[in-house]
C-alpha cells in the first residue's frame, strides 16, 4: 500500500503527511513536482503549505506543476486523492473539486484547535467516521474561505458533498460554514484543516486525524 | 521595452475582505465620501520592443489561464500601459 | 541587456593609489576621522570607493560591535571547562553549538531588527526572521523552529496600532510561509518603546554533530559561490545606518531602500542547503546578512587560512545599474555563500539546479593573504580580510552609573495603597489580567503556525516552548525568552540576572535541564555614559550569572541606538535559555486537568513588588529595588522540576513571574477550564506576609506544581532530602468554578476569562 | 454612481516576489514573451453620483496615506474609471 505525498517548492506540511502515512502502517513515497510521474501509488496526498509562496493565488501556479499533469487524469479516474489546506486549494484551481478558497473574512492567518463536523462519510477518506461525528483538528491558514456561487453551493450540499463543516464559530468566513468537500465520485476530498497534524499524542490537538489515512488503506484494499 | 497590464478583480458576488477593511478605514481618516472599495490585481508584464497585437493576445491568454481563476475573478482589462502613465 | 548600460568609470586600487588627495565620503557613510585614518594606514593609500563601502559597513556599531567588543572578555572570563564541555561551537560564529547527546546538536540565537520594523513593520519584522533563520542555516542545520520577543510602547498609542499589526503579520508571514514552528515568544508593552519597538527574533536548528559548518574559506583553488536571490538595491547602507540612527522625533532620517523578504525562496534555500550538505559539497558556508557581501566575503576570508579572489561583476543582479560599492553593501535577502572544491562543483550545480536556486561561482580562495575583487579585470579592492572583518575600531566608551538610580531606588512600593480585602484582592486580579502585559497573547499567537513539521510538544501559552529533535527516541529541546526591563532599569545587573532566572525556570518548568544561553542586548546609545554603564552591568550580570548556573553563553546579538532624541529604552537585556529532555513526551504543560491534584507552592515567597505587574498596572509605578536573585535557588528548584517531570510526580507547573501567584493560579486555571481551592494561610504564616503578598510579590525562585495524590508523599520527600521550600497551597477541583481563594474570594472562570482575553482585540480588531 | 480606480506599484527598485512568481511560472505555461512581470494592487472606490475634481483629490490623499506605503510604494494612477471598462 503505496500513498503518494507532492512535494512542490514551497509545500510545508509534506513531512507531517508522510509521517501519518506511515503512523498507520502504509508506505510514503515522495512525489516530486517536476516529475509527471506517479510512482505507481494506490492514493494521493497533496500537502499543506505555501507552493510557489502562494503569491498569486493559493495554488495557482502548483497547478500547473508537471505532477498535476498526471495526477489530475489519475484523480479523474478515481484515484484516491486528498487536498490538505494548500493541497485543497491546489485542488480547487485545478477544478478537479468546485468552488475557491479566498482569504479569511478577518485578513489574519490563523492558527486554532479547529472543532469540525464529519457530514460524510462515503468518500474514500472518511469512511472511518460517523455521520454527525465532532473532531478537533489544526485549522492554519490565512486564505481558507470557502466560496463558490449559490447554484453551486446548493449542489454541493444536495448531493451531500459537503464532507466537513465548522462547528461553533465561522473561523473564517466559509460559505455555510464549509471546511471540505468532495467530488461526485468520492475519490478526490480537499479540506482547509490538516488531519497530518492530529496522528500523534502528545503531538498535536488529538489523534482525531488517523481515520482519515485508516479509511483510505480501507477504499484501497476494496478498490 | 514596452508594458502590458492587466487588471484583475474579484467577482462582484464575492466577498473582498481587504477591500472591506480599507473601506471601514477610510471614514476614521475622514474620508466620508466613498461607498465602497473594492480591492483587486494590477500586473505589469514586460516586452522587448513596442507591444503589439501578438502580445496583448498573450497577455489576455495568460491572464484567463493562470493570473485570474474564473471561479473567483474577472479580468476588467488587457492594455498596452498608457504611456503618460 | 547590462551591455546596453554604460558602465561609468570606477575607483580602481591603481587609480586609489595616485590621487591620494581625493575627498572621500567617509563621514557620510558613519566613519570616524580616525577610523577613516586608520583605514588609510591599514592599506597604505587611501581606499577605493568600494573598499570605503565595505570598511564603512563593517566597521559599523552593528557588525563590529565597536562599543561593546571590550565587554565581552567577561564572557570567556565567566565561562568554565566544565561548562565548555557541551559547547561544540562557541561565541565568534554564526551561532553557537551545543551538544544535546545521542550524537545530536542544536544550534539557535536571537538577533534583532529593531529599527528596519519601526521604518517598514511588516518587511522588518519578516527580514528579521528571515536573516536569524539563515544564521542557522549556516551552521550546517535544519531550522527546527522560531521565537520572537516584541516590545511595543503604549497600547492605546496610535503609533502602536502601525507597527504591532505589521510586526506580527510580518512575523507570522514569514515563518508561516517558511514552514517553521512559532514556539514562543514575548509580547511586552511599555511607553520606554513608544518611538523604538523591539523586534527580535530567536531560531532553533537541529544537525547531526558531524554535520556542523562553519563560515571560513580554506583550500587553495577552492570556488567561492554565491547562491540563492539575485542581488538589487535593497538596504543599501541600512546596516550600518538603520542600526545605528536613532529615530529624532521630527528629524530627517536616512531612509535606504527597506529590504522585502521572501519566504519562499528561503524555505526551497533551506531545503537545497540540507541537499548540498548531506551531499557532503560545502566546505564552508556563510549567510549573507547585515554588509551583504562586504561581510560574508571578509569574513570567509579572515576565518580561512588564504586569501580570497572575487569577480563582482559575476554577481547576478536585479537591477542592472547598481555600481560595485552598492552591490557591496546591498542586503538583499535570501543568499548564501559557499565555499567548495573545484571537484565538487558539478553536484554542487546539479543540487541548486534541482532547486532552482540560481548558483553563480565568483571566484577562489588563493594562497594570497588579502581579499581581491574585481571589476570588469580591474582590481577596486585590496584588503587584508581581517582588517575588515575582525579588527574594526574597538571603543572603550566612558561608564558612568546614572545620577537619577539613587532616587529611582528610594522610591519602593512601601508607599502605594493596597487592595484591604478579598473584594480588592480580586479586583486587581482582574485588572492585571486584563492589563496589555498579561492579558491573553491569542491575537498575536494564532497568526503564528505552531504546528509544522509535527514535532510541537509545548507552545503558547506554555512557560517555554518545546520540540522533538530525534523522532525515534523523542529527544529535543525546550526554549524560553525572558526580560523585565523594569527590573533591569532599577538595577541592570540584577534585572539581567532576573532575565536569566526567569528563562532557566521557564525551561525547567517545563520538563528540561538548562544548558546554553544566547542573548539579545537592547540598549540605548553607547554614547551616552549611563547607558554604557547599564550595558556593563548587564553583561556583567549575565555573564556572572551564567557561570553560577553553569551554563555558557554561546552567542548572542546587541542592538544600541534604541532611543528617541536623548531619551533611552529600558535596558532590555532579553534572555534565551535553552534545555535539553531526553523524551519530550514527558514535557510539563501550564495547567491544571485532573481534579484532586494537590497544589503545591516550590519556594519562598518575599515582599518584592518593586518593577512587579502590580505596581505598574495599578499604580503607575516604576522604583525601589527588584527582587533578589538566589540562583542556587533557581538551580535546586530546577533539579526538582526536572527530576518530578521525570519520575511522574507532577502533572502540571507553572512558573511564577510577572504578577506573582495570583495570575499563575488564574492562568493554570484557565488553560484547560478547570479551577481550584487555594488556602494561603499556612504560606503567609511561613513567609511572614499576608495575603496581598502571597498574591502579588514577585519574589524569584518559585513555581506552582500540581501532584497526583499517589506521587504525593514521593514528591514532599524529595522536597524535603533537597531542602526545597515547598507548601501545599490548593487542590485543583473541578467542583469549584475558577478559583476559590478561601477566606478571601472567589472568581469565576467565566470572569477570569472575561477580564483576560479581549484586550488585545478591542485595540486591534476582531 | 462613479468609480475611481487607484493603481499602487512597488518601487522598481524593491523586490517583488509575487511578481516574480509569476513570471517564473509563465514561460512554464509557453508564454516566453515576457521578460518581467511586476504585480501590485488596483483599488475602485465607489462614490455616488458622477466622480468629480474633489473625489479624485480625496482619493489621491487616500491613496497617499492609506492604500500606499511610501516606503516601498508608489502611487501610479488616480483617476475616474474609463467607462469602457
Ligand atoms: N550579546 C552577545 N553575547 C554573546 N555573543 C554575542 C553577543 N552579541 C554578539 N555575539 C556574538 O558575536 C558574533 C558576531 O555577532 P553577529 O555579527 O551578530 O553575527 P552575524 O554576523 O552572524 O550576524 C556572533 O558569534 C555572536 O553570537
Ligand atoms: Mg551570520
Amino acid at each position: 500500500m503505496k500513498v503518494g505525498v507532492v512535494t512542490f517548492p514551497g509545500s510545508l506540511d509534506d513531512r507531517d503527511a508522510a509521517r501519518a502515512v506511515r503512523a498507520v502502517g502504509a508506505e510514503a513515497v515522495t512525489l516530486w513536482h517536476g516529475d509527471a510521474d506517479l510512482k505507481g501509488v494506490d492514493a494521493v496526498i497533496l500537502p499543506g503549505g505555501f507552493s510557489y509562496g502562494d503569491y498569486l493565488r493559493c495554488g495557482a501556479i502548483a497547478r500547473f506543476a508537471p505532477v498535476m499533469d498526471a495526477l489530475i487524469p489519475a484523480a479523474q479516474g478515481g484515484l484516491p486523492v486528498i487536498g490538505i489546506c494548500n493541497g485543497f486549494q491546489v485542488l480547487c484551481e485545478s477544478h478537479l473539486l468546485p468552488g475557491a478558497l479566498i482569504r479569511n473574512d478577518h485578513r489574519k492567518f490563523n492558527c486554532v484547535d479547529q472543532r469540525l463536523v464529519v457530514e460524510n462519510t462515503q468518500t474514500a477518506w472518511t469512511s472511518d467516521f460517523e455521520v454527525g461525528q465532532e473532531i478537533t483538528i489544526v485549522l492554519k491558514n490565512g486564505e481558507g474561505g470557502f466560496v463558490a456561487d449559490e447554484p453551486t453551493l446548493d449542489r454541493l450540499e444536495g448531493e451531500g458533498r459537503v464532507v466537513f463543516r465548522y462547528a461553533g464559530d465561522n473561523p473564517n468566513g466559509s460559505y455555510r460554514k464549509i471546511a471540505g468537500i468532495t467530488n461526485e465520485r468520492g475519490n478526490i476530498v480537499g479540506l482547509m484543516p490538516h488531519p497530518e497534524h492530529a496522528v500523534e499524542e502528545g503531538y498535536g490537538p488529538s489523534t482525531d486525524g488517523l481515520p482519515f489515512f485508516t479509511s483510505v488503506l480501507k477504499a484501497v484494499v476494496n478498490a | 521595452m514596452g508594458h502590458v497590464v492587466i487588471d484583475v478583480m474579484l467577482k462582484p458576488e464575492i466577498l473582498d475582505p481587504q477591500g472591506q477593511a480599507v473601506g471601514g478605514a477610510l471614514p476614521r481618516l475622514g474620508f466620508e465620501q466613498f461607498t465602497e472599495v473594492r480591492q483587486g490585481k494590477r500586473f505589469v508584464l514586460t516586452v522587448d520592443g513596442e507591444v503589439t497585437d501578438e502580445h496583448l493576445a498573450a497577455a489576455a491568454e495568460a491572464a484567463e489561464k493562470l493570473l485570474s481563476n474564473p471561479v473567483i475573478e474577472d479580468v476588467v482589462s488587457v492594455r498596452a500601459e498608457d504611456p503618460d502613465q | 541587456m547590462t551591455a546596453q548600460i554604460d558602465r561609468p568609470t570606477v575607483d580602481t586600487v591603481g587609480h586609489a593609489a595616485q590621487t591620494p588627495e581625493v575627498d572621500q565620503p567617509w563621514a557620510a557613510l558613519g566613519l570616524k576621522a580616525d577610523e577613516y585614518a586608520s583605514i588609510r594606514e591599514i592599506i597604505g593609500r587611501r581606499p577605493t570607493s568600494a573598499e570605503l563601502a565595505m570598511y564603512s559597513v563593517m566597521w559599523s556599531e552593528h557588525c563590529s560591535y565597536k562599543s561593546s567588543k571590550v565587554h565581552f572578555s567577561l564572557w570567556g572570563e565567566n565561562t568554565t571547562d566544565e561548562m565548555r564541555e557541551k559547547l561544540l561551537v562557541g561565541i565568534g560564529e554564526n551561532a553557537g553549538v551545543v551538544d544535546i547527546g545521542d550524537g545530536w546538536a542544536v544550534t539557535f540565537k536571537v538577533e534583532s531588527h529593531n529599527h528596519p520594523s519601526y521604518v517598514e513593520p511588516y518587511q522588518g519584522a519578516a527580514t528579521g526572521v528571515g536573516g536569524i533563520i539563515r544564521d542557522i542555516m549556516s551552521m550546517g542545520a535544519r531550522p527546527i523552529a522560531i521565537m520572537d520577543p516584541l516590545r511595543f510602547g503604549n497600547l492605546n498609542h496610535p503609533d502602536t496600532q502601525r507597527v504591532l499589526p505589521g510586526v506580527v503579520a510580518g512575523v507570522g508571514g514569514y515563518g508561516n510561509c517558511i514552514g517553521l514552528p512559532n514556539i514562543g515568544g514575548e509580547v511586552v508593552f511599555d511607553d520606554c518603546y513608544q518611538g523604538n519597538p523591539l523586534v527580535n527574533a530567536l531560531c532553533v536548528g537541529a544537525m547531526r554533530i558531524e554535520d556542523i559548518h562553519l563560515a571560513k574559506a580554506s583550500g587553495v583553488g577552492n570556488k567561492v559561490i554565491l547562491f540563492g536571490a539575485k542581488t538589487g538595491g535593497d538596504g543599501i547602507g541600512g546596516v550600518s545606518v538603520l542600526a545605528s540612527e536613532t529615530f529624532d522625533a521630527g528629524g530627517p532620517t536616512k531612509r535606504p531602500a527597506v529590504q522585502v523578504g521572501d519566504p519562499f525562496a528561503e524555505k526551497v534555500l533551506i531545503e537545497c542547503c540540507l541537499d548540498l550538505y548531506a551531499a557532503h559539497v560545502v566546505d564552508g558556508i556563510q549567510d549573507l546578512g547585515g554588509a551583504g557581501l562586504s561581510c560574508a566575503t571578509s569574513e570567509l576570508a579572515s576565518n580561512g587560512d588564504g586569501g580570497m579572489q572575487i569577480e563582482l561583476d559575476r554577481v547576478p543582479l536585479r537591477d542592472a545599474s547598481l555600481r560595485p560599492e552598492e552591490i557591496l553593501m546591498s542586503e538583499s535577502q535570501e543568499r548564501m555563500m559557499a565555499v567548495v572544491e573545484p571537484g565538487k562543483l558539478d553536484e554542487f550545480m546539479a543540487i541548486t539546479d534541482r532547486w532552482d536556486v540560481e548558483a553563480t561561482v565568483l571566484g577562489e580562495v588563493t594562497d594570497g593573504d588579502h581579499l581581491v575583487i574585481t571589476w570588469h579585470g580591474e582590481v577596486i579592492v585590496d584588503v587584508p580580510p581581517r582588517s575588515v572583518a575582525h579588527e574594526g575600531p574597538t571603543y572603550h566608551r566612558p561608564l558612568e552609573r546614572p545620577a537619577y538610580l539613587d532616587d529611582l531606588q528610594a522610591n519602593g512600593t512601601d508607599t502605594l495603597g493596597r487592595p484591604v480585602d478579598g473584594n480588592g484582592l480580586k479586583s486587581d486580579l482582574l485588572t492585571l489580567l486584563a492589563s496589555p502585559n498579561l492579558c491573553d497573547k491569542s491575537w498575536v499567537t494564532d497568526q503564528y503556525d505552531r504546528y509544522v513539521l509535527g514535532n510541537t510538544a509545548l507552545a503558547m501559552p506554555d512557560d517555554a516552548g518545546v520540540v522533538r529533535v530525534d523522532e525515534e527516541t523523542g529527544r529535543g529541546v525546550a526554549v524560553s525568552t525572558d526580560c523585565n526591563s523594569r527590573f533591569a532599569k532599577l538595577d541592570p545587573y540584577t534585572g539581567a540576572q532576573l532575565a536569566l532566572a526567569e528563562s532557566y525556570r521557564n525551561v525547567a518548568t517545563a520538563g528540561a535541564t538548562p544548558l546554553a544561553v544566547t542573548d539579545c542586548l537592547n540598549f540605548g546609545s553607547p554614547e551616552d555614559p549611563g547607558v554604557m554603564w547599564q550595558f556593563r552591568e548587564s553583561v556583567k550580570g549575565i555573564a556572572e550569572g551564567c557561570k553560577t548556573l553553569g551554563i555558557p553563553v554561546t552567542g548572542g546579538n546587541v542592538s544600541f541606538y534604541n532611543q528617541t532624541g536623548d531619551i533611552a529604552i529600558h535596558p532590555t537585556p532579553v534572555i534565551g535559555v535553552l534545555g535539553v529532555m531526553d523524551d519530550v513526551s514527558r514535557r510539563t504543560p501550564s495547567g491544571w486537568k485532573t481534579a484532586g491534584q494537590v497544589i503545591y507552592l516550590l519556594g519562598m515567597t518575599r515582599n518584592e513588588l518593586a518593577g512587579g505587574e502590580w505596581a505598574h498596572v495599578v499604580h503607575g509605578h516604576l522604583g525601589g529595588l527588584p527582587p533578589a536573585v538566589d540562583l542556587g535557588a533557581e538551580q535546586l528548584l530546577g533539579e526538582i522540576l526536572v527530576n518530578a517531570s521525570r519520575d511522574g510526580l507532577v502533572d502540571a507547573a507553572h512558573d511564577l513571574s510577572d504578577g506573582g501567584l495570583a495570575i499563575a493560579l488564574a492562568e493554570a486555571a484557565m488553560r484547560y477550564g478547570v479551577g481550584a481551592r487555594i488556602w494561603l494561610d499556612e504560606l503567609c504564616e511561613r513567609d511572614a506576609i499576608d495575603a496581598f503578598t502571597a498574591l502579588y510579590s514577585e519574589s524569584t525562585a518559585r513555581v506552582i506544581v500540581s501532584v497526583p495524590r499517589s506521587e504525593e508523599v514521593r514528591f514532599t520527600d524529595m522536597c524535603t532530602a533537597r531542602g526545597q521550600v515547598h507548601a501545599r497551597i490548593g487542590v485543583v477541583d473541578d467542583e469549584t468554578d475558577g478559583l476559590d481563594v478561601q477566606g478571601q474570594f472567589t472568581v469565576s472562570l467565566a470572569d477570569l476569562r472575561e477580564a483576560h482575553t479581549g484586550t488585545l482585540a478591542a485595540v486591534f480588531g476582531g
